[in-house]
């Protein structure tokens, strides 16, 4: 596509009215906008802009080809009706007309067209090449508001997650365990009233199973039961010896009746007699 | 331990569908103890995807990672369950966010000039407000303006992985021209 | 028009997935021109219901509504996307805790003889409810005081296979000394 260059063919005015190089008859019946009607869309319009490419629109020609005359008079007449009932809106509008004002006069006068010249050179050139801009961005905001908005057009998938379900536990590792046993023998060598010895701990932990089993058990068991050979020979002295201890520190009552009779083992719980002889 | 892929699946659908944000991959594999590798959760992604294609939901994956919503076909059921709707932007929203996002980093001025008229402080505000624009810097010109872009909240909101995938520009104008040649 | 049930039921799906509340058969209903009976939306949201049934999210009937939740085996992943701090137990509770651990059986006399203070029903309380300590018998001193031991299961939390596995107590004891040395 090509600018027609030539003003006076590009004047809509003039007798022959050109579009795209075909002659017309009689203007298209919308080119021309009553004054009162514009005003009713006062506020339809985003600007001169786009009041501009409206009455382009409007009018059925070309943006690249804009008959600058009835473009201007069109223009002016809309911002008159603006400007008698909405002073403040017309600042931007009347700036705008001062520039149609100087392309149309700059299309008069006659120029010869040099050889090699740019299409910039063309008055309107700059007045297009905005419009065209404008137009894409009000045609890209439409595409825009076209697209499935978020909220509007969809919704995200949005499902419970109850974190209380899942109660959280404080962590315990090794090292807090050992730093708090620290914590505590400093805390007794402070006071200097307890004595901490060297121990075995399995034999305490041994101790641990053995109250556990015979609590389960809830009653006497006998002393066999209480080994079992998968445990090996060290933990079955170990037991043993947690056994001893527990007797010692009077946990548990061993009883016999007689010498090679069955030995029997229960959790004290309190009752008068003692298992140390049997022991 | 590592997890079979089946139950790798469940993991990632339950995180999908429960999350408040897109995940991306890296996301994803926050959650593992030995995360599986991005090829393998690329793969249950589209199969998921996939899995879901009769289902009212669709995975999608946007700028910012992989989001769940519903089909457009049941806009119009789930429209009713929220009887406030959802504000529609005016022209002059619509434009100045279309030259933001077309023409990003622009100032006020750029949106200005294109527009032809002055912004109204609240179409700006109303946009950052909404999280699809923010400043990203100034323009080392006199009086130092700020540049406003488009946000990654933006593309996800409109289903977008990139702004690539905006409606092409040029074919606006070639739509201007062909508007014309129907004249 | 009246829905289909086959549509009817993505409908609901749709809807309780996307919804931020659980919702009534009663906000269900609005969703439709012509809306289904109570029966008939009910019975959907059963079989909706069963068909989740291997799926990782559940759909639960509330007092205020149906809401899908995630099913509880998946929170621990999801939980690790937005850990949270977690929490600790105090110095108290450690303290008595490590008395056990390496004095075990004792009871509430002992541990208050080594650390020199009451100790507080509540720590006792904290470190059974958690089933790392029980009681394994008592004591036959006067007032047959409990006997508290450490259990298998704080074994397992501690990724130990025997009390024997913690730092030995001698090499506390020589710490101790040399503690004591350096002050």
């Amino acid at each position: 596509m090509t600018l027609a260059v030539d003003p006076v063919q590009a004047d809509i005015l003039s007798p022959v009215a050109r579009i795209y190089g075909q002659p017309l008859a009689a203007l298209p019946h919308d080119l021309y906008v009553p004054p009162d009607a514009l005003a009713v869309m006062l506020d339809a319009f985003e600007g001169p802009l786009d009041l501009l490419l409206y009455l382009i629109r409007k009018a059925n020609v070309d943006i690249l080809d804009i008959p600058m005359a009835t473009l201007t008079r069109q223009y002016l007449d809309y911002v008159d009706s603006m400007q008698a009932r909405n002073l403040e809106l017309a600042g931007e509008y009347l700036l705008m007309a001062a520039m149609l004002i100087e392309i149309k006069s700059r299309l008069l006068l006659p120029r010869p067209r040099q050889v090699g010249e740019a299409e910039g050179d063309d008055p309107r050139a700059e007045l297009v090449r905005r419009l065209i801009e404008y137009e894409q961005m009000k045609l890209a905001g439409q595409r825009l508001n076209a697209l499935p908005h978020a909220e509007r057009d969809f919704f995200w998938a949005e499902t419970l997650v109850e974190k209380s379900m899942q109660q959280r536990l404080p962590e315990v590792s090794i090292g807090d365990l050992k730093a708090a046993w620290d914590g505590v023998l400093r805390q007794a060598v402070l006071k200097r009233n307890h004595q901490i010895s060297r121990e075995e701990l399995s034999v305490r932990e041994h101790m641990g199973i053995i109250l556990r089993f015979l609590r389960d058990a809830a009653g006497f068991v006998r002393f066999e039961a209480l080994f079992s050979p998968v445990m090996g020979v060290p933990g079955l002295v170990v037991h043993f010896l947690a056994m001893l201890e527990l007797a010692r520190e009077r946990l548990i009552e061993i009883t016999q009746t007689a010498a090679f009779e069955p030995i029997y083992v229960r959790v004290n719980d309190g009752g008068t007699e003692t298992a140390e002889t049997d022991s | 331990m590592t997890v079979e892929p089946k139950q790798l699946k469940l993991i990632l659908e339950a995180a999908l569908l429960s999350a408040r944000e897109p995940m991306s991959v890296h996301d994803l594999k926050k959650m593992f103890d030995e995360p599986p590798s991005t090829e393998v959760l690329r793969k249950l992604l589209d199969q998921l995807r996939d899995d879901w294609r009769k289902r009212p939901l669709e995975l999608l994956q946007l700028a910012s990672g992989w989001r769940f919503r519903t089909r457009a076909e049941f806009l119009p059921y789930l429209e009713r369950l929220n009887p406030e709707k959802p504000p529609k932007y005016s022209r002059a929203v619509l434009e100045t966010l279309a030259i933001i996002a077309y023409r990003q980093p622009v100032t006020r001025g750029d949106i200005e000039e294109i527009r032809g008229v002055a912004v109204n402080p609240n179409v700006i505000r109303i946009l950052v407000e909404r999280g699809w624009i923010d400043e990203v810097g100034h323009r080392d010109t006199p009086g130092r303006p700020a540049l406003f872009a488009t946000t990654r909240q933006f593309l996800d909101d409109l289903g977008l992985r990139a702004i690539s995938e905006l409606p092409p520009i040029e074919q606006l104008a070639q739509e201007l021209e062909l508007t014309h040649e129907n004249q």
